[in-house]
């Protein structure tokens, strides 16, 4: 993905489309590995002081490029350009009469520019010395071990938790649900239903579920009915709408 | 050593396979097969005259370097040949999912780490890691995994109930019959439940 | 070549990593480790006169004999080596912050970087480049980062105090002791996260 960004000042009024029109560069998104390195990059790019930037301008053209963003990557570069965007207002907003108790608004992201421009050129220079690196090539062919048992394998809990959270973060979101593993009872069910209708003939749903059922209980106990039911041995009614089921042993089949 | 033979001895060390001289021919593209030979022989004179502990041998058509196996004795006395007692980074994830799920199958280890699995389950079972505990009763009657004695061992376990289990651990990895797993959803289900 | 040059000469063409001097005297029972410090310079130095295509360097805390960077090119043009592939940018940048202010969480790296992070890390684990170290005593107890060996490896770095002088940093890259930047965003950021 390209996206025009102007070279030239763009100033307050009317910024997008002066860029668009100007396109004097172009920003390839993709190639940035965040926010932070796109504004670095603009700035450069205009050869501005990182300890003077002028916020509405930059605020502008970063809007700008990240208005062109997939979704899917937006969240970091969105949470940037509304920190711009309040700076922006800060630096707007009228100063206290003396210098002095003034502190600039941009000096956080002085900060965070700075040490970051650092990590870039660590990680240039880490580049340089792998690319180096990568010249001296180790030995290719290794025979084949003597065919010995491998070692004794080496172990610890820390390695082991590491494993569990790759794995954890590799895990589909769907996964996640499929497992809530909880069985149904059905069968326990079946017989606390059928050893309650023993000595009586009636029961109520309440007294079918048991003491503090939980809700595999409930669906247990409801599959249960629904089973003996259907197997003719119960009967289940609800007298008036919203009352209590009742459950009826049937007389005429009970006695197997 | 001439450029040639020098080129030649970071081939045949780099290269993951026996190089023929065709191949080796292809280093410069101004040298003939006949150059190549005797840039080879050359290599092969100078490891010998010189007392390396390596040599160059033609096997198959194919030219390699080898450590001479004088010295195997002691190579294999230092380990320095043998495989990795370090476990990969894929036999460490299929032993967490195995401990954490256990008794499992192999169908589960692969639908939780998304990847065929069967190869590293033979290297844990090889390395005694894990074992077959018994078989499902789904279709086809699975085998399912657990880990062995050897796997409490080295994490210095008394037993299983000795694996920690933080906080972030997700569904996924909780053993399928404990208590409600800490995330939002589930609390939500917890509390419905009560 | 004195033998037990020509025994270390063999052991690190044998071995698939760089070996320890510790590792390497194990080769030979009546050796000191001031004899073999001495055979290991005698190899390097003698492939050094003799212009041999390969070369003992040391790296990642032991020694290892590689083919010389000169040569890459004729090795690649004949397909005897492959090019290794790139890091990335951002693969890069969190290596950088993980290597100066290591052990370090997740939440840290993202702060300097200002950007989602755990992809990355998840990759750079996966190359073995970085490992978890420990958990930090923070809310969540959040998993903390460091470089491995290979790492250094890669880098072509006998140890950490081979990468750039930190004096010449900014706050960034200097050991979180030194001052930590207590500014809002970032304890809100560490809150909401954990």
């Amino acid at each position: 993905m390209t996206f025009p960004v102007a070279t030239a000042p763009a100033f307050t009024a009317a910024p997008a489309p002066v860029l668009e029109r100007e396109s004097a560069f172009v920003v390839e998104v993709d190639g940035f590995s965040g926010p932070l390195d796109l504004l670095l990059h603009l700035i450069r790019e205009q050869r501005l002081e990182i300890s003077d930037i002028p916020v509405a301008r930059i605020a502008d053209q970063f809007l700008a490029v990240i208005d062109q963003l997939q979704l899917n990557q937006a969240a970091d570069y969105l949470e940037m350009a509304s920190r711009l965007l309040r700076l922006k207002i800060q630096m707007l907003l009228p100063r206290p009469g003396t210098e002095e108790g003034w502190e600039d608004p941009r000096a956080e992201l002085v900060r965070r520019l700075l040490e970051y421009q650092q990590i870039k050129e660590v990680a240039l220079w880490m580049g340089r010395a792998a690319e180096r690196r990568g010249l001296m090539h180790p030995r290719g062919y290794l025979p084949p071990p003597p065919d010995l048992p491998p070692e004794p394998p080496t172990l610890d809990l820390l390695e082991l938790l590491m494993a569990v959270d790759r794995v954890v973060a590799g895990i589909l979101h769907p996964v996640l649900h499929s497992v809530v593993a909880r069985p149904l009872d059905v069968e326990g069910a079946t017989l606390r239903i059928e050893t309650l209708l023993q000595n009586r003939t009636e029961l109520t749903w309440a007294e079918a579920l048991g003491p503090t059922p939980t809700i595999t209980d409930v669906l247990s106990t409801l599959l249960a009915l629904l089973e003996l039911a259907r197997r003719g041995l119960l009967r289940v009614a609800q007298p008036h709408p919203f009352t209590p089921l009742v459950i009826r042993r049937e007389a005429t089949r009970s006695a197997d | 050593m001439k450029p040639l033979a020098q080129l030649i001895e970071a081939a045949l060390f780099a290269a993951d396979r026996p190089l023929t001289l065709e191949e080796l021919e292809a280093l410069d593209p101004e040298v003939s097969l006949a150059e190549v030979r005797a840039a080879v022989e050359q290599l092969r004179d100078h490891y010998d005259l010189d007392g390396h502990g390596v040599e160059v041998v033609e096997l198959g058509g194919g030219w390699q370097v080898v450590t001479r196996a004088a010295l195997a004795e002691a190579l294999e006395r230092a380990r320095v040949v043998q495989r990795s007692s370090r476990l990969t980074a894929a036999m460490l994830e299929t032993l967490a999912v195995i401990a954490y799920r256990q008794p499992v199958g192999r169908a589960e280890v692969e639908e939780i780490r998304g990847v065929q699995s069967s190869g590293v389950l033979r290297s844990l079972q090889e390395r005694s890691l894990i074992e077959v505990v018994g078989r499902s009763d789904a279709m086809g009657r699975p085998l399912l995994y657990g880990t062995t004695p050897l796997f409490l061992e080295l994490l210095g376990l008394s037993d299983l109930s000795g694996l920690p289990r933080t906080e972030e651990f997700s569904i996924a990895l909780q053993p399928p019959a404990v208590e409600a797993p800490p995330d939002d959803d589930a609390a939500a289900y917890v509390e419905a439940e009560s």
